[in-house]
């Protein structure tokens, strides 16, 4: 059976070039980039250029980039470090109500360091009201993070906009943009935040691999402390073969994600309107049209997404979902709940992120899709309730 | 994560459906929470003569619905009232630690279903 | 020209065994292991059998070790999570006097968050003293930290006798053991640590990877805040081909590394009898045997040891060294000062780190090290001054 | 790190050792810090002519004496105080920048060199 990927936001295939660029920096050039010798600077003059290709795929400069143990990382760094530097200014931050979990629980562990975190709402589509944003900043604020596409629903801020307000109040702008980059084409400039994370999940390049960018003068506090690596800001030994890995996946990236984006939305279309026909009772989460070109979510009414997964991967397709069931935890997932979905239908969620997909691959989705819905609704109680 | 036994039954569903006319109904959870059950019998001679399910949930409730049509299917009511979540989770072969409470729930369904029918004759 | 790698310490080259079983990971079982299909989950149990090769490794349970980026992760980790977590019961912290930056930082960190940290001194050659231990302990301790193995000297301390004093007074006790997994037999039951540090560098896994043994009962702040990865104590996707890495090399060094350890120590006598008789005042590092078998560390009078490890460069070999000039912060070694070696002797460090080497190795390093030396000290106006 | 021109005078030192009876000898740094560096001159007819250095320290400091010597040797004495850290800089095709404060004492141990000369014949 051929399989079939759709599930790009939560990890993506590494590429033979890439791998290929990586493998000489496990056993011939192995050294640690901070060795006096040869060796050690080769390999440190190679994390440079990789932090170079990084920094040129969002518009950086090469020393505003510190690499990361993953996206999480980065957003962990982000977060508390902007906070823990900067708790003398204020103790006040703002994040919105669908973060990342590794932005969240970061905001909370600072609210366990006696900071206060303001939870900004999202509209039904995801997004975070600009004005709003403005009414809750205070004079204590230091911070305010905004993701720029959510993964589950993928929705796109109006990151400029939002930063704009936070730089006329001359508040600190961090963008969780692991979700975006690497899908769209991504400007710091542009967007005009102060950080920015992206990992390399979503870019090819291996997982626990990820970045964070920063403006020159923003003040870090570690989250890794350690010796004089990553200027300082990140201890521990680099993972140079990640890295290396994450490094040529950006400089793929740079060159490709222009031409990616209509062929990807045209995959989605397809998938979007065919649902929409073959399939009764079905909502488009998220913004229908600001919102990542490959990606598409929804919830169906009288099933649970875990069992849908499953049925999907009998037939070979890989996707996702946001239903309490398929989640550790047993919650709902929180983004569904801040966009308003009813719980009972939030269960029916499913999420498909796609990236080098087929028309024909789309068509087979379709098929097999709209027949595990029917089969699983042919077992449901509420769906016989809901026809009767 | 889930045994060949649960994945045969949420695959290939034994005994889904709706009995019209159905001699007793047993309903546990609610949708809100992710798992629903509900169970319907046909009772002949202090037998299960027959036995319906539907569920709406994710793989574990399929499977334990399923099961446990099966097990109590022929069975007498009071054989059919041994049937325990424990005695379920063994037939399935086991199932994930974090699904035995939630989705679990078959074996109750089914009770509630028999208590339905015992209330309704008793009347 | 062959190059002898002398600098096992900084790094080690991952192996082809262990390379081979990490690729698959980059490519064919690229899946996030957190997702529901069974790409997701089959990734999911590989990683609980390196987890099992890890916990083997140092006779621990499966579910006692957690993933990390590195040692210096690891070691932050520990630091700040259990400080973090245990900060009712008391802010008091101990470190030796020579720990790794990573333990040093962490340590200064928690300085900066009201905690009050001690340093206890070390003997010349590098002992912690365990009565010294008991007299700084206070009601309100929370964790002592003391390393198993230092990288620049070698010398081995008796953690079992540290930790049981410890015990006794119910602190945490924690142990870096960076430098002594993958050299020597390493058992948390025999050494009677409540947590241990470990990374790849040491243990010919790819750099980037590492983990932290922690006992059931011990409480820990997270130091990467996220979702559910790794029991909920460490947030972010995790590094699989890292973890195969990290998890294959650790299989690999069980099986042999009781085996090594005489073959080192053949080697590690060799070279420091070697020197020590071709070479005039020159003075061993550390302790003379309880130390790491592959170990040989040095002061060389008169000469700098960045000058020295360039000139062992060109001749084909890679060594290391504490010398300020060597270091980006242009600091003598910390731990050269707390074992009580003068600054200006302390520039002339030099650190040889063995493991598959061979003793005509060791005798080619011998014959251009003391010509190095030479070299040096004729250009050397101390060395006149000595002489004259 | 370190330039080609670097690390040929590192590898290849002009002019290393001492001059007894020298006419000026300059001193500058400590071992303690990891750079200390001694220039030995003769002097005639007011050039230099013979310049010798002693150096403890690291690879730039090697280096940087080793060029000041050529670069000073066969000069006046004139020409000879226009080397500066900078020239020295540019003649070694550079240096990193974390050295170029410690290490680069050799324009300065030649100048204290020349100082001590002209200190004696004024004498
Ligand atoms: C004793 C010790 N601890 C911790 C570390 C940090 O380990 P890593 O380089 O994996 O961050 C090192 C690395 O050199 C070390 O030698
Ligand atoms: C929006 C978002 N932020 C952050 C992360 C975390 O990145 P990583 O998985 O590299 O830790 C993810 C990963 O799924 C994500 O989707």
């Amino acid at each position: 059976m051929n399989l079939i990927y759709m599930d790009h936001a939560s990890a993506t295939p590494v590429r033979e070039q890439v791998i290929k660029a990586m493998v000489p920096y496990f056993d011939l050039q192995f050294g640690n980039p901070s060795a006096v010798y040869d060796m050690g600077f080769n390999i440190k003059q190679v994390i440079e250029e990789q932090r170079a290709h990084v920094a040129r795929l969002i518009g950086a400069k090469a020393n505003e980039i510190i690499f990361a143990s993953s996206g999480a990382e980065a957003n962990n760094l982000a977060i508390k470090g902007v906070a823990l530097a900067g708790q003398k200014k204020g103790k006040h931050i703002i994040i919105s109500a669908i973060e990342h979990h590794s932005v969240l629980n970061s905001a909370r562990f600072l609210e366990r360091m006696d900071f206060e975190v303001t939870f900004l709402p999202v509209d039904e589509h995801g997004l975070v009201d600009p004005e709003r944003l403005a009414k809750v900043i205070r004079p204590e604020t230091i911070l305010v993070s905004v993701m720029h596409a959510n993964n589950e629903i993928g929705t796109i801020q109006a990151i400029s906009e939002l930063s704009s307000i936070c730089r006329e109040k001359g508040v600190i702008f961090h963008t969780d943009a692991v979700a975006s980059v690497g899908n769209i084409p991504v400007d710091v400039n542009v967007l005009g935040v102060d950080l920015l994370s992206l990992s390399g999940i979503s870019l090819g390049a291996p997982k626990g691999t990820g970045a964070l960018y920063f403006k020159k003068n923003i003040r870090l506090m570690p989250l890794i402390h350690g010796g004089i690596q990553e200027m300082g800001r990140r201890g521990g030994t680099e993972n140079v073969p990640g890295i290396v890995g994450l490094g040529k996946a950006s400089e793929l990236a740079a060159n490709e994600i222009s031409a990616k984006k209509d062929q990807l939305q045209k995959l989605r279309e397809l998938l979007v309107s065919g649902i929409q026909e073959k399939i009764k009772k079905v909502t488009l989460t998220g913004h229908p049209d600001k919102r990542l070109p490959g990606h598409a979510s929804f919830c169906i009414e009288a099933i649970e997404g875990e069992a849908l997964i499953y049925m999907l991967n009998q037939d070979g397709i890989y996707s996702n979902t946001g239903s309490a069931c398929a989640s550790k935890a047993l919650k709902t997932s929180p983004v569904l709940v801040a966009i308003g979905v009813p719980p009972d239908l939030a269960q029916g969620s499913v999420v498909f992120t796609m990236n080098n997909n087929s028309v024909q691959e789309v068509r087979y989705v379709l098929e097999k899709l709209a027949s595990a819905v029917e089969k699983l609704r042919s077992l449901s109680p509420i769906w016989r309730e809901k026809t009767a | 994560m889930y045994t060949d036994k649960v994945m045969d039954h949420f695959s290939n569903p034994r005994n889904a459906g709706v009995i019209e006319n159905a001699d007793g109904i047993g309903e546990v959870g609610n949708p809100v929470c992710g798992d629903m059950m509900a169970f319907y019998i046909k009772v002949k001679d202090d037998k299960l003569d027959d036995v319906k399910f539907q569920t709406f949930g994710c793989v574990a409730a399929i499977a334990v619905s399923s099961i446990v049509s099966e097990m109590a299917k022929g069975k007498s009511l009071k054989e059919a009232k041994l049937i325990t979540k424990k005695t379920v989770t063994e037939s399935l072969d086991g199932l994930p630690k974090e699904k035995m409470h939630c989705s679990n729930l078959g074996a109750e369904a089914l009770a509630k279903a028999i208590k339905d029918y015992e209330t309704k004759i008793s009347e």
